[in-house]
């Protein structure tokens, strides 16, 4: 793949990326999240298109409109999210689109199919009865066959995206087999994951990819893991995150003891004071935004107490929302705006009730309350009556972030604040959270960017596997402690 | 899918009930007319089934197959072949069902809003033609076919229990069953799959409207002549039947065999509140409440599974 | 006063289910003794009407339900469960069929269409008596009915003279395609080539619905400002033309057909003018008497047309009794 | 307001076309008329739009209505006051309302086929009911609710302008309103702003559910009768003009006045029919046509905006 850039609106996902894989090589692709892997990978199988660059297969410019051409050229792809379909069996999901065909045309062999699903479960290690229904499946059961439906395929180019993320060691040692067999067979593997000791195990060479862009590409022997890290965190462009830092942290604000929720997170203990911002960091899946659902109320609590302000907080987010609390989501678009509507609709949203207890919306308060907020947070919009779809992604996040004002929160969980903005609109979001510590409202920021917890949390909890595994005080704050923390395994 | 839903218990009570209360309702005979007029029911069932499965609806069927009939029954009255009118009634079902594939997957129109539209249009075009005459003379060859006794059985029973075969056949053994269910649980998986999902999912509604067509031959040889309005409402008992027989609105959840037994739960309601001289006014109040009840039990059931796979 | 029907409705079911019982019973008798005794008296007859909604077919069931009492036989109605469903009376005819009932009275749905029922019926030799749509094909006992042609006739000759056979005039027919209205509706034109100068404005359908006559009605009015008289096929639709009048502050003379206890009290309140006799109640008498005649042997004619009588504000007394106060003429006093 | 401005430009031409073709269209009378049969589709059609606004539907108002006028008449007959007759019918839509209600957000049902089932349950019980009967005369004052006059206005047209006016400050003057459209555009941004989404849903079918009582008041004086039937003709012409005026079926965009718009037009169509003496069997063909072209518009017009995101 040649000089692939694409952009959505808004952001720019590629610019110029390079990414050269020999057959029969295990090949990392590493970056932060938001550095452009998916969308490289996407462009790859044919869902995305993009706007400029070519993909060269033996050296021959390859045509990649459709999934179906990926699929004819020999490129198998196991995307992070499940691709299985629930109410079809285990063998049915491996074979789907390709199903070998029995006796009469158009039908289906179907014995051949479920041996042949038997042979390639037992290859990696999965003791499965081929007629179970994908969605009686446990995760790491729906990952292997995942794998099993990417090997299937004979791909000449396999990509792998986090596979062993929810694998065991012993499912991982018969994967790692698999692939070495794969690379002997002269396949090229694409492997995106975290864990950079993976590297050594299987790994050939390295990319690493940050902002979009090409940083570099290594042998993997020649790459140790604290050089990588460098690499891929990079030394961001010397912004002004924070002037001082919270000296004298005020009462206890949010208080969670041993909370578990249905939606897997289990066993967290932390707490928040005012005029924190209090970082949580971890690698993807580790369970930080189902910690932050659980503490606002969006996913079901099974144990533990969410304390705030020494009251209980439970049921439901109507409840956080009057209590103070505010949830910047992860996914702004799907689940923080309502992009049809204005930008007055949305900031007002959350406040209806404290501002309007009555019931009846007086329009003249609600317009010069909206002007004030957007005055202060200097959201960038003609004017209130604008729908957010046609904002920025930054001023996006300010809208949301104005909601919370206008509700008057005293406690905001931000999730991801600053992904998929560009660099110049993240200073003012730093700034943002800045100007709400220093009025006495108390910060839970989730971040996957390690340079951006370092530089603007007063202290850090890391969470692995779905709990919180340590909290890092502001002396010992340093990107290599939060890594090391988040990536040690067992 | 595999295990008996748990309506196939209330079908084997109501069998009980009905046998213990109703004289003369567990005959050959009466058996023979429980299959006869669910007959109709299940050419209509079987590809709801997968509308449905394919998180869809078409409440069009009871207006096309009326059309259909209609069409039929003009033109053998003016003497056209058996045959040719056949063909002909299964067109005119096809061309709707690919209205409405084109309507739902083409323009994204929600699809009971769709079909809403194209049972106003079929019905409209029914009332046309034959200005709400019901259209007689259709000669014999359909009576005919329809009095026949093909293995012993009644023919519309032979030909319910032949469509049956076929549509458990393609579930089974051709990829288009499993791809019904993929349109209906996860589509963007079917597509990265570089399967033609679009083509398929029009596919659905194209095959709604033949057995429109199928269906029509049979309710034309049954009252032997086409009325416009003779269907209307069918679709209703159809969607009923499906729901009570287990296949749900999301993730592609569904079963043939469930959809029979729902059939079959219709039917013996029906026949057996007639035998016990209910009044007719209740029994279409009682095939509403089936379905809500079918609903409230399977939304119980739903939540154990979707858990599951919300947290994968 | 009309009675409620919930109650009444709840007493039916409660009847019914005690019938069912006493007939589960009643069958495993005769199974042991010897038909011949029971046909005596208590016959069962299967009363079979197009729909729940239409009060002319209530009326029908009413009769047949007084003449059943009136010669002790039991009478077991059958509706279709969607108003005017084809496929739905053929199946109730199919479940009836094998409840073997000793007679049936028969209104067709659609007489064209049901015809195939009729034929299986004939093969259960079970006799049938055909009320109020004559049937096209079929073996039947006798035809109970009225005839519309000339009931559609009679009527709109009443409205015409009342009009002193001058002025513009409005149809409303009833369900297209059904018998009894395209037989009206013959009526209606035969009796507008007898008055030259009655101009037809316009003919609409209204499918026998009080809303539809009136929407149409009130369209209607606009296009034609000189309506002097509403032709209706059925009463409801005559009603129905007549509050859209009122809704437009006007007069107009309405007639309609089937006698219908709201028909009586609007021809007492002088808002109809008059009301061709169809009258539903006897009809079910009469069906259902011929019915048990025929099982006892018992001489009934091919067929029984009751003439074409229209009531108006001098002769309504006769019809205009509350539901629980008719019963049924005696036999010898209509068939002559 | 540029979506309403396009639809009231359908408005005008097609009554230039009627009043060109037939002479007594554009007479005082006839749109007077035509705003009465409108106003009675809009009484049901509006508290449909709250439930579409929510990306919802209620299949069940028409049987709603013929539940409702049945048991208003039977109480109004048997007690002979009309105040007790009319609260029986819309404590009975209501009660229907909440039952819908209930069924979308306790057991989280898709709207239309919850709706769809209440559909055919209550047109079972209202033929058992009824068993054929019908309920006639109803006193002259509340006939007038239906084809009275007032100031030579048609009594259903205030009516219709109060309920416009109260759906508007609704949706315009009080949070629930806003809340209703927050939870159309995006219901899991709503839920995580602390909207109460349960009670905001039960709220809307209830309205849908109350309008259909009043719906059935309404015609139970226009009709002077109640019958089972009388609602079975009401439910397609209802979300017609829902979608004609421009209600997006998505939810999240929409408002009563397009709704009012969407019945005038929808009433203007078959008023032309009539007038032009076109045969009644055309209207279903017509009114199927138009509820798809109107959709279709809903559509390209959110396939324009999307691809701005």
């Amino acid at each position: 793949m040649r000089g692939i850039s694409k952009a959505f609106p808004g952001v720019r996902a590629l610019d110029r990326v390079s990414l050269t894989v020999q057959a029969g090589e295990v090949h990392f692709l590493l970056g932060q999240n938001g550095a452009g892997k998916s969308t490289l990978i996407r462009i790859l199988c044919g869902a995305h298109h993009p706007d400029e660059g070519e993909i060269l297969l033996d050296g021959v410019s390859a045509r990649l409109r459709s999934p179906a051409d990926a699929r004819r050229l020999g490129i198998a792809v196991i995307f992070q999210e499940f691709s299985l379909v629930p109410y079809l069996d285990v063998a049915q999901n491996i074979f789907l689109g390709r199903e070998p065909s029995g006796r009469l045309p158009g039908t289906i062999d179907t014995r051949k199919m479920h041996a042949d699903a038997r042979r390639l479960l037992d290859t990696l290690g999965l003791r499965l009865d081929t007629r179970v229904l994908a969605h009686q499946l446990g995760i790491a059961q729906q990952q292997v066959v995942e794998i099993a439906k990417a090997l299937s395929q004979d791909a000449r180019i396999l990509v792998m995206d986090e596979p062993t993320a929810a694998l065991s060691d012993h499912e991982i040692e018969r994967l790692f087999a698999r692939v070495r067999a794969l690379k002997a067979a002269g396949v090229a593997v694409i492997y995106i994951s975290h864990r950079l000791q993976e590297i050594a195990a299987i790994g050939d060479r390295v990319t690493v990819l940050r902002d979009g862009r090409n940083v570099a590409s290594l042998d993997a022997a020649d790459a140790t893991v604290g050089e990588l890290v460098q690499l891929m965190l990079g030394r961001a462009v010397e912004t002004t995150y924070r002037s001082r830092f919270c000296e004298r942290p005020g009462a206890v604000m949010l208080a969670v003891n041993d909370l578990s929720a249905d939606n897997g997170m289990r066993a967290a203990t932390l707490s928040v004071r005012a005029g924190e911002v209090v970082g949580l960091a971890g690698l993807v899946g580790s369970g930080r935004s189902e910690l932050a659902r659980a503490i606002f109320g969006a996913d079901r609590v099974v144990r533990g107490t969410v304390l705030f302000e020494g009251r209980p907080l439970a049921g439901g987010p109507v409840r956080a929302v009057r209590a103070g609390v505010g949830l910047v989501p992860e996914n702004r678009k799907a689940e923080g705006l309502a992009l049809s509507r204005s930008v007055q609709d949305n900031m007002l949203l959350a406040g209806l009730k404290r501002l309007f207890p009555s019931g009846w919306y007086r329009g003249a308060s609600a317009v010069r309350l909206v002007d004030n907020v957007i005055a202060r947070l200097r959201v960038a919009t003609p004017s209130r009556e604008r729908p957010v779809r046609f904002l920025s992604g930054g001023n996006q996040q300010k809208v949301v972030v104005g909601k919370w004002f206008v509700a008057g929160s005293r406690f905001f969980i931000v999730d991801e604040p600053t992904r998929g903005i560009d660099v110049g609109a993240k200073a003012e979001i730093y700034r943002l959270i800045e100007q709400l510590v220093a009025d006495g409202a108390a910060v839970l920021m989730i971040s996957s960017e390690l340079a951006e917890v370092v530089a603007v949390c007063d202290r850090a909890y890391v969470m692995r596997d779905k709990t919180i595994v340590g909290e890092l005080v502001r002396a010992e704050l340093t990107e290599s402690r939060i890594l090391t923390l988040a990536m040690h395994h067992a | 899918m595999r295990s008996i839903p748990g309506i196939g218990y209330l079908l084997i009570a109501l069998v009980l009930v009905f046998t213990a209360f109703g004289s003369g309702f567990a005959t050959v005979t009466n058996g023979f007319n429980i299959g006869v007029q669910s007959s109709v029911l299940l050419l209509l069932a079987l590809p709801m089934t997968l509308v449905i499965m394919s998180e869809g609806l078409d409440l069009s069927m009871g207006a096309v197959l009326s059309l259909a009939g209609v069409v039929l029954a003009t033109l053998l009255m003016n003497g056209r072949s058996l045959p040719a009118a056949s063909v002909a009634a299964i067109a005119v079902g096809a061309l709707f069902g690919f209205a409405n594939g084109l309507l739902v997957v083409g323009l994204g129109i929600p699809p009971f809003v769709a079909t809403l539209g194209t049972l106003g249009i079929a019905q409209g075009l029914a009332l046309v033609i034959t200005g709400g005459q019901s259209v007689v003379g259709v000669g014999d060859a359909l009576p005919a076919l329809y009095e026949s006794r093909p293995l012993g059985l009644p023919f519309s029973i032979v030909i319910a229990l032949a469509a049956f075969l076929v549509f458990r056949f393609t579930f089974r053994h051709t990829p288009f069953g499993a791809y019904v269910s993929a349109i209906g649980g996860n589509r963007e998986s079917l597509v990265l799959a570089g399967v033609k999902a679009n083509r398929y999912h029009v596919g659905i509604y194209v095959l709604a409207g033949v057995m429109a067509g199928v269906a029509a031959l049979l309710l034309t040889g049954r009252m032997s002549s086409g009325h416009p309005t003779a269907a209307i409402g069918m679709e209703f008992d159809a969607i009923a039947a499906v729901i009570v027989g287990g296949t749900s609105f999301e993730r592609g959840k569904g079963s043939l065999g469930g959809t029979v037994i729902g059939v079959l739960t219709i039917g013996v309601l029906k026949n057996g509140l007639n035998v016990l001289e209910v009044p007719s006014s209740l029994q279409v109040a009682s095939i509403g409440v089936l379905t809500i009840v079918a609903l409230v039990i399977e939304s119980i059931l739903e939540p154990a599974a979707r858990r599951l796979w919300r947290s994968a | 006063m009309t009675r409620l029907p919930a109650f009444g409705g709840v007493k039916l079911v409660a009847r019914d289910l005690r019938f069912a019982a006493r007939c589960s019973w009643l069958v495993l008798l005769t199974c042991t003794v010897t038909p011949a005794i029971l046909h005596a008296d208590g016959e069962r007859i299967a009363v079979f009407t197009k729909n729940q909604t239409n009060p002319y077919f209530q009326m029908l069931r009413l009769g047949a339900d007084n003449a059943a009492k009136q010669l002790n036989a039991r009478v077991t109605h059958y509706v279709p469960t969607r108003p005017d469903s084809i496929p739905d009376q053929m199946s109730q005819i199919e479940d009836v069929i094998t409840k073997r009932p000793d007679a049936a009275v028969f209104v067709p749905v659609d007489f064209k269409a049901v015809a195939p029922g009729l034929l299986k019926m004939n093969a259960a030799k079970i006799p049938v008596v055909n009320v109020t749509d004559r049937v096209e094909k079929g073996e039947i006992v006798t035809f109970v009915g009225l005839d519309d042609y000339n009931v559609g006739l009679a009527t709109a000759r009443y409205l015409f003279t009342k009009m002193n056979g001058a002025g513009g005039v409005v149809i409303l027919e009833g369900v297209r395609g059904v018998q009894t209205s395209s037989e009206r509706l013959r009526g209606f034109k035969k009796a507008l080539e007898e008055f030259p100068k009655i101009k037809l404005l316009a003919s609409q359908p209204a499918n026998y619905q009080r809303l539809a006559a009136l929407t149409v009605t009130e369209n209607l009015i606009q296009s034609h400002p000189n309506i002097n008289g509403v032709l209706a096929a059925n009463d409801s639709m005559a009603l129905g033309a007549l509050e859209a009048f009122d809704g437009a502050n006007r007069k107009v003379l309405a007639v309609g057909i089937n006698g219908t206890k709201e028909a009586m009290d609007a021809i007492k309140a002088g808002r109809l003018l008059a009301s061709g006799d169809n009258n539903g109640f006897v009809q079910g008498c009469i069906g259902t008497m011929a019915a048990i005649r025929r099982l006892r042997n018992l001489p009934v004619p091919k067929e029984v047309v009751f003439p074409a009588t229209v009531i108006d504000s001098t002769n309504y007394k006769a019809y205009d009794l509350l539901d629980s106060q008719r019963s049924c003429p005696k036999w010898e006093s209509v068939v002559k | 307001m540029k979506r309403l401005v396009f639809r009231l430009a359908a408005i005008a031409t097609i009554g230039a076309a009627l009043s060109v073709t037939t002479e007594s269209f554009l007479t005082l009378t006839n749109l007077l008329n035509v705003l009465r049969q409108a106003s009675l589709t809009f009484l049901i059609a509006s508290g449909l739009t709250f439930t579409v606004l929510t990306a919802g539907l209620d299949l069940s108002v028409g049987a709603n209505v013929g539940l409702s006028a049945c048991l208003a008449g039977t109480v109004m007959q048997s007690t002979g006051s009309v105040a007790l007759g009319a609260a029986t019918g819309l404590v009975f839509g209501a009660g229907i309302g909440i039952l819908n209600g209930l069924m979308v957000t306790l057991l989280r049902l898709p709207p239309f086929i919850a709706t769809y089932g209440m559909l055919w349950t209550l047109n079972g019980v209202t033929y058992w009911f009824m068993g054929g009967d019908t309920i006639h005369g109803f006193p002259a004052g509340f006939r007038a609710l239906g084809s009275g006059y007032w100031l030579g206005v048609p009594v259903p047209i205030y009516l219709m302008a109060a309920l416009l006016f109260a759906g508007v400050v609704f949706t315009r003057y009080t949070t629930h309103g806003h809340e209703v459209f927050a939870i159309g555009a995006n219901r899991e941004a709503a839920r995580l702003s602390g909207v109460p989404i349960r009670a905001r849903l039960n709220l809307v079918y209830v309205l849908s559910g109350a309008m259909a009582g009043l719906a059935a008041i309404v015609y139970l004086a226009r009709l002077n009768s109640a019958e089972a039937d009388i609602g079975e003709p009401l439910t397609l012409p209802a979300i017609a003009a829902v979608l004609i005026g421009g209600t997006s079926l998505f939810g999240g965009v929409g408002s009563l006045l397009g709704t009012l718009i969407g019945a005038l037009t929808l009433t203007l169509v078959v008023n032309g029919m009539n007038l032009l003496a076109i045969d009644a069997s055309w209207q279903p063909l017509v009114t199927g046509v138009i509820v798809i072209l109107a959709v279709w518009i809903d559509v390209m017009t959110r396939r324009r905006a999307e691809a701005t995101i």
